[in-house]
């Protein structure tokens, strides 16, 4: 199978991919440890101490709206998705930065920064990890 | 500061909201017996980037929410639908005039996401 | 005569339009090796009564439907949204500088309904 021929090339599958003894892979955002983040802007329904849980990252974000105004919000991102949320795309027309991070509540102090407004009007915008 | 807009009402997110349906407004009292109205919920509100965790967005979710931001006049965003649903049990009259208790699955949103 | 509406564009239904995600215009060339393009499609149209058979809905989407019929301003129609997805593989250079060859789900609409 694939694999094989992969690890021939000195590429390698998902590293996270874990094989149990009886060959089945598991899915990885199955064995993934929940993680507690600080929320803010759009908890879920019921969050409590602005407190949120995911399988996957926390984050906070920093964004600017049509008329200008920024906001600064954080919570939780789904194991699912997360390389492509938190890389972001620096051709977003608004600007914002997304820092994504997976210890318990490490989003609660994190102060990203809007990027500087590119002269073409389309935004550098940068994501940290 | 944190998930604060100055003064200007935070859009609203998807999430769950009200929906009271009654069959008698529907017309409906001449075939259901009971429940002759329930609470079904729907679902309502902006997904927009980031999609966050509870609102289980799907990988290609994702992928449009970030080319809505692109460029919003070319893909339209992600939309806020159930995602999970629960049956509930009616009671009514048949077309042969017998009376049937039946389990009607997805008639009440439990959770809405992205998609 | 059927479906023919007099001279008013027909409004475009709940269908599989197209949605062509070039990761290179997403600035992701720096991390994605290939392939640096997809087809992954996107769901747009109106939900509108009666839901027809191939848009799958769900009785909760029926009855918004009918609830959005009787007084469009209380509640929203359901929404077009994928309802089938499939995956597509990815080559790329992780955080560690690894080439990994990954298989994200849902990342390519196969068939939208009404949610």
């Amino acid at each position: 199978p694939l694999d094989s021929v992969l690890h021939g090339t000195g590429m390698k599958t998902d590293p996270s991919q874990k094989k149990q003894e009886d060959g089945v892979t598991v899915a990885p955002e199955d064995t993934l440890p929940f993680l507690e983040c600080y929320c803010s802007g759009h908890c879920p329904e019921g969050a409590i101490n602005n407190t949120c849980k995911t399988n996957g990252h926390c984050f906070a974000i920093i964004e600017e709206d049509e008329n200008g105004e920024t906001t600064l919000a954080s919570g939780c991102m789904k194991y699912e998705g997360s390389d492509f949320q938190c890389k972001d795309s620096r051709k977003a027309q608004l600007r914002r930065t997304i820092e994504c991070c997976r210890t318990d509540f490490c989003n609660r102090d994190l102060q990203p920064t809007l990027p500087p407004p590119s002269p073409d009007g389309l935004f550098d915008g940068s994501t940290r990890w | 500061r944190h998930g604060k807009r100055h003064g200007k009402k935070a859009r609203l997110r998807c999430s769950k909201k009200a929906l009271h349906v009654n069959f008698k407004e529907l017309g409906w009292d001449d075939w259901i017996i009971a429940p002759l109205e329930y609470e079904a919920y729907h679902c309502e509100g902006v997904c927009d980037f980031p999609l966050r965790s509870h609102l289980e967005p799907t990988n290609h979710a994702i992928i449009q929410t970030l080319m809505n931001s692109m460029d919003p006049g070319s893909t339209p965003p992600s939309c806020c639908v159930p995602t999970k649903l629960t049956p509930i049990s009616i009671l009514y009259t048949d077309a042969g005039n017998n009376v049937v208790y039946k389990q009607y699955e997805d008639m009440v949103v439990e959770s809405c996401g992205c998609r």
